[in-house]
């Protein structure tokens, strides 16, 4: 938007709904919505706490573990389903059932068979990340331009050569466009999952506020973890317009 | 010029033909026919030129000549041995450039030795001179994204002379890139091959293209595709471009093509 | 001028995807075969048992085809998909009109993209408790979590199809004097129609989430309330069964809208095929 | 802490089906102690019973938290409570402005924490007394979430425990009216666990047993020591500042009524919740048929009090 | 042949010129100059092809004609009278085709009569009338996907000629199908241009095709484009296609001009 002859990034339009926000919250028209100025201050509490930091650290490992799991099965799937006719058919059936699935509702199952400690985390990080990878992937391998493979082949490249030096490489846009989608289904997973059992402290602080009526301290938490999802999702992104260059020069 | 009966070689070519196909047939899929027992012959360090209406097999057959497919049917013989699969004799000039995106001019052109596993340094050496021969010095650090459609293809034409296989195949090279460009490229190409010693398998749907660049133009009929006639233009290709394209030589093998052709158009 | 003499050829092989397996394409027989090995896998966890509460496959199909035939399972859908139906329309509805809205109006762009990237970026699940306070524990508050989870998604896909619309189609409308509203509605609309509708699926799809999980967090109705319902009285069967049936349905549901897509809003496509 | 001196007398798992909060801090107290004298304690909580439920029965967890007398009966599950922590005292609660007694209930809404739970029963078992129908009753679980609800007079009618009956008071003086309830003796909340983890960590459950017994019965001699305890045993540091300040008044307000037991137990309060569960329709069958150790194992309870004198 | 200077208009195509621009410029955005202070005038009845290397505003300028961009600077004038923005008189036939996706050949033919809301019998006759005229009848009912890109572009044809407007603005109409197609189609367009009494501007990058279809060529040049020399092929057109390209006439011409573009190609 151009407002007086300069350009107004999007993201300032933000402010003005942190403003409505403030203002709203201010008047106390709604006692569930706090003023944004006094969720800020609960959010520099909020951090400072050793249940919050212990949850948020846990819940980071498990994010990277999670994710590597889901980044290695996801593509190796997705490649496997670009590859292969009959496993498109048969994995892709089943990928496509997980991916728009609601899986929140498996999360309780999930408990039950890995226990109340990290590696249930972990699970739901991988069963809500990876059939997007693996989708995208696949959409990946299938936008190859088939000279490219053909180019492999006709300068005499070996199988290894032609997924590392060209496959991979190739569908990078996608894969990391669905390793991007995967993160963010594994954030709303983990939250969703919480919600649902709170192995973590996360659904027990989300438990914890709400039945207090600590609506500051409950946004303050809401919004750290939008933050950590939009930060998480823009680190990706960025990673996503270094290679975008050479996506957009393809035919 | 001399249109000579399809299957008849010319003695002279069947002295030295560095390729040959012989009776090569191609199914798709059983209702899918794309060739049809295709006899041919490519003299060492010709240019012969696939000609035809679209979807007439040219394509499938130049593939099958590279190596990419396989026919249904026949033998593809290289310097008198036959072959299969792909082969370090032959080299694929892509209609659609199939550069590296990530990958800068220098290594694209160097692609091929680097699949081959050749010395970094060597292959790197070998790449820029090809990238001169071209007249892309100067670019070599350049993305492919960053060059026009002729420049590309450059890269492209460097990557195959630098693998120094005996046999180019083009398929439709010149199709991407503008008119003027490709006019341009036209007259480079033959200056180029000029200096080096390379048979070339062109496919193209220009007829003036076809005409003015080889020395034998393969004429293929609709699907399935066979051997329709093989025309041998004969003017000299010593006079300067704009000359031949005067030459009544010239002008009458382009006209002969054009009203065999105009009959396959819809 | 001589065709070579025609040698008689045999086809080749039939492909791969056209074979048949008792007249099943055999595409159908290994998918067929994955799914058997999948419940037989079940089966077998639920036989060992790796828990108590965790039944066989054949107990929770016993399970599902009583709730079946006793009319439950209908009744908890119908129970569901009451607010499900209400908030993808009233999300669908005004979705798509802030969608395309952003799409053709730079201000509307500017003031609506951030947040609805932040709203779809972000765990909004985590609000769905807060949503009793506003909204008491009926039909209201799990229409608005409904919403909470599809909108975004909606006027995020609306307006990117927008966006996209074929800038040469746009020219061709207007080279032949088309109003700027013959431009939106017989060009930039139907030419966004499949992204749109892509949205909506998703929309529909993040919908039913967010209905399952209010009926599993705010107040126990529908399909929510025969999972923690037979939770909570240990019949796991029953349980399973209800999972069972979310994952079945959702799946159903999106092949349909797929299927309502091609049919209805594309008619090229379809012939096509 | 634990001193170093302590030697291992094991470990327990310990699953509760709640967010940690001021209620729990008594149970945790004896929790520390019993550490002190070598059981080493790991706590996790769970969203709901029943998830903690399964948590025990899977093995994921060695002790839960609450009455999960359905569950044994249904899946004959091989769990024994084997400690009674605090006794049913539910708080039926309606909004003063629409009604005042149970007797103006008739066609009223009423919200519940689940199908089947005490709450229900204890609504309809009042509803059947005093010759009401309600329109309907709606499930909407969590006290603190129904407690919400009737703050925004989006319920009117409901039950909640007393430590939101508090809340209720103390955020909307007058506006609610609490309606009387005849006493019932039937357990809320018991300790259980599979019945052989409970044999095979006999050393460990008994201490824990006997921990609880004491720590019961001090709170029961002075509620206000609570805060001195959790202080020194550093119990919860994380529950919020409100709840902190509610513990002397909550605590007070329970020994008042007899929230909590002081011999963990016995075979006459199982028989009671035979009695008061069969009623509600959670036990299926007649209260005279059921025996005892089928649903309990009283052991280390019986061997605590003899260890300790019955009071 | 002549080639008269830039800007210096021939005195027969003065007398009666439906199209003209003055003092045209185009800025993009600061540092893109498209267009620089172009004047020219377009004879009715005549083709005219706008010729230039790539990216020099060939279609900027027929954009600014069509009224579908707005010039930075000068003016377009129709019929002598100052225009602003599309009208009914200028009709335009696209690159890529813009058919509708999910509309049939018959609608799309149709398009530009139902936006201004025709009567839907009268227009499905007329479109009829120029599907049959373009050579697809019998494919009224086929969706464009089905068409190849030769037949894709007649529709888009007919649709600018079903509106009936007296200028046809066409921007590269042949550059998406393939040389034989292309070929054929240029004699197709002459051939039924012959009948219809229309003004063509026309931008191409083959030089043959500008000379052989165009009564006046427009070089420009290089970014930011100007008029660099308008040419106008003095040929018979009466003769068949075969002998125009012989012509010594046509071969000089399309060599002058060859002669010129070349410097500018990398
Ligand atoms: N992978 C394939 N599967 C099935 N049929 C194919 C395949 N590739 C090509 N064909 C069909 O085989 C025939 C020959 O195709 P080919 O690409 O060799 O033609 P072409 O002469 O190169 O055409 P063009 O001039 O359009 O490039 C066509 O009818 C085409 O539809
Ligand atoms: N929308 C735009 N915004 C900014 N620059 C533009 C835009 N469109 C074109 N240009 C620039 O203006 C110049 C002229 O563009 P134009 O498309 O008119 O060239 P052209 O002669 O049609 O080229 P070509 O032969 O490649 O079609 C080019 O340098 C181009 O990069
Ligand atoms: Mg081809
Ligand atoms: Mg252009």
């Amino acid at each position: 938007m151009v407002v007086f002859g300069t350009r107004i990034p999007p993201v300032f339009s933000l402010l003005i709904w942190i403003a409505l926000w403030e203002i709203v919250g201010q008047l106390d028209l709604a006692f569930i919505l706090p003023p944004f100025s006094s969720v800020m201050q609960e959010l520099v509490l909020l951090i400072q706490r050793n249940d919050f930091q212990a949850a948020a650290w846990l819940t980071f490992q498990s994010f990277v573990i999670g994710m590597t799991i889901s980044i290695v099965f996801g593509v190796s799937i997705g490649f496997i389903m670009g590859t292969s006719k009959i496993a498109n058919g048969v994995l892709g059936m089943w990928v496509n059932i997980f991916a728009s699935a609601p899986l929140s509702s498996l999360v309780p199952i999930l408990m039950l068979l890995f226990g109340l400690g990290q590696t249930t985390i972990v699970v739901t990080v991988v069963l809500f990340s990876t059939w997007i990878i693996a989708l995208d992937t696949y959409a990946g391998v299938r936008h190859i331009s088939p000279s490219l493979v053909e180019m492999g082949r006709s300068f005499g490249a070996s199988r290894f050569q032609m997924l590392t030096k060209i496959l991979f490489w190739a569908a990078l846009p996608e894969i990391l466009a669905g390793v991007r989608m995967g993160l963010i289904r594994a954030v709303k997973g983990i939250v969703i999952g919480q919600l649902l059992v709170s192995v973590v402290a996360l659904g027990r602080l989300f438990r914890t506020f709400s039945d207090n009526f600590q609506f500051e301290q409950f946004w303050a938490l809401t919004v750290t973890l939008f933050i950590f999802a939009l930060l998480f999702s823009s680190a990706i992104g960025w990673l996503e317009q270094r290679v975008e260059y050479y996506a957009k020069a393809r035919i | 010029m001399s249109v000579s009966a399809a299957l008849d070689n010319s003695p002279k070519a069947a002295t030295d033909d560095i390729v040959e196909v012989r009776n090569i047939t191609k199914y798709y899929s059983p209702d899918v026919h794309a060739l049809s027992n295709v006899n041919l012959s490519f003299p060492r360090g010709q240019m012969t030129t696939l000609l035809g209406p679209s979807g007439c097999g040219k394509t499938t057959l130049l593939k099958i000549i590279a190596g990419l497919l396989e026919p249904t049917e026949g033998d593809v013989l290289v310097n008198g041995k036959q072959v299969h699969g792909t082969g370090p004799e032959r080299a694929f000039v892509f209609q659609d450039f199939a550069l590296l995106p990530w990958a800068t001019v220098l290594r694209n052109v160097a692609f091929g030795m680097e699949l081959t596993k050749q010395d970094k340094r060597e292959r790197e050496d070998r790449a820029r001179h090809y990238i001169n021969e071209v007249g892309l010095a100067g670019f070599e650090n350049k993305y492919p994204h960053e060059l026009s459609g002729g420049m590309r293809q450059r890269v492209g034409l460097a990557r195959a002379l630098a693998v120094n296989s005996d046999v180019l195949l083009m398929d439709e090279p010149f199709s991407a890139v503008d008119e003027q460009t490709r006019r341009k490229f036209q007259e480079d190409l033959l200056a180029l091959l000029a200096n080096e010693n390379k048979t070339v398998i062109f496919v193209t749907h220009s007829i003036e293209e076809a005409v003015y660049v080889s020395d034998q133009i393969v004429m293929l009929s609709p699907r399935p595709g066979r051997i329709h006639s093989i025309i041998r233009p004969e003017f000299s290709r010593d006079a300067d471009p704009d000359e031949i394209r005067r030459d009544k030589n010239y002008l009458d093998t382009v006209e002969a093509i054009w009203a065999d052709l105009r009959k396959y158009l819809d | 001028m001589s065709d070579a003499p025609s040698i008689a050829t045999t086809p080749p092989m039939p492909m791969a995807d056209r074979e048949t397996l008792l007249g099943i394409p055999i595409m159908r027989v290994y998918q067929g075969l994955s799914i058997v090995l999948v419940f037989v896998a079940w089966e077998i966890a639920g036989l060992v048992p790796i828990s108590i509460a965790f039944p066989t496959f054949t107990g929770t199909m016993r399970a599902l085809f009583e709730m079946l035939v006793d009319g439950r399972l209908f009744y908890a859908y119908a129970e569901t998909l009451k607010p499900l139906v209400v908030g993808i329309v009233i999300s669908g509805t005004f979705g798509v009109i802030i969608g395309i809205a952003m799409g053709l109006n730079k201000t509307a762009q500017w003031f609506w993209e951030p947040i609805f990237v932040v709203l779809q970026a972000s765990p909004v699940a985590a609000l769905i408790p807060l949503i009793t306070y506003a909204y008491g524990i009926g039909l209201t508050a799990k229409t608005v979590a409904v919403i909470m989870l599809a909108a975004p998604i909606i006027v995020l896909n609306t307006y990117k199809a927008v966006r996209h619309a074929s800038p040469s189609l746009i020219e061709m409308c207007r080279s032949f004097q088309g109003t700027r509203f013959q431009e939106i509605w017989m060009v930039i609309v139907p030419n966004a129609a499949p992204v749109i509708f892509a949205g909506l699926r998703l929309g529909v799809a993040a919908g039913f989430i967010g209905v399952i999980l209010a009926e599993l967090l705010i107040t126990p109705t529908g399909v929510g309330d025969l999972i923690s319902y037979n939770r909570s009285i240990a019949d796991y069967e029953y349980m399973y069964a209800a999972v069972f049936t979310v994952i079945l349905f959702s799946a159903i549901l999106v092949g349909f809208l797929e299927t309502v897509e091609v049919n209805y809003f594309r008619p090229e496509k379809k012939k096509g095929q | 802490g634990i001193p170093a001196a302590a030697q291992d007398k094991g470990t327990m798992r310990v699953a509760f089906g709640d967010v940690p909060g001021g209620e729990m801090v008594n149970f945790m107290i004896a929790v520390a102690r019993a550490a002190e004298r070598g059981v080493k304690v790991e706590t996790s909580y769970l969203q709901s019973e029943d998830l903690a439920a399964q948590a025990i029965v899977s093995g994921q967890a060695d002790i839960g938290v609450g009455t999960p007398y359905a569950l044994i009966q249904k899946v004959n599950a091989p769990i024994r409570m084997f400690y009674q922590l605090s006794m049913l005292r539910f708080n039926p609660v309606v909004n003063g402005d629409k009604y005042q007694a149970w007797t103006d209930l008739d066609g009223a809404d009423v919200a519940v924490h689940g199908r089947g739970s005490g709450t229900e029963a204890i609504m309809q078992l009042m509803a059947k007394e005093n010759g009401v129908t309600y329109n309907s009753v709606s499930y909407v679980p969590g006290s603190g979430v129904r407690a919400g609800a009737l703050l925004q007079g989006r319920i009117d009618v409901s039950i909640v425990d007393y430590e939101r009956r508090r809340l209720l008071e103390r955020e909307a003086p007058e506006k609610f009216i609490f309606l009387p309830l005849p006493e019932i003796k039937a357990t809320d909340e018991a300790l259980y666990a599979n019945r052989e983890w409970l044999e095979s960590e006999s050393e460990a459950v008994a201490i824990l047993v006997e921990e609880l017994i004491k720590t019961w019965r001090e709170i029961n001699a002075d509620p206000a020591a609570i805060v001195a305890l959790r202080e020194k045993y550093n119990v919860l540091p994380d529950i919020e500042q409100i709840e902190v300040d509610e513990l002397v008044p909550a605590f007070t307000d329970g020994v008042s009524i007899d929230l909590f037991p002081n011999n963990g137990g016995s075979a006459e309060s199982v028989v009671e919740d035979f009695t008061f569960f069969t009623t509600s329709g959670t036990l299926e069958g007649d209260a005279a048929d059921f025996k005892v150790e089928d649903y309990w194992y009283l052991a280390p309870v019986d061997a605590a009090v003899d260890k300790l004198g019955a009071l």
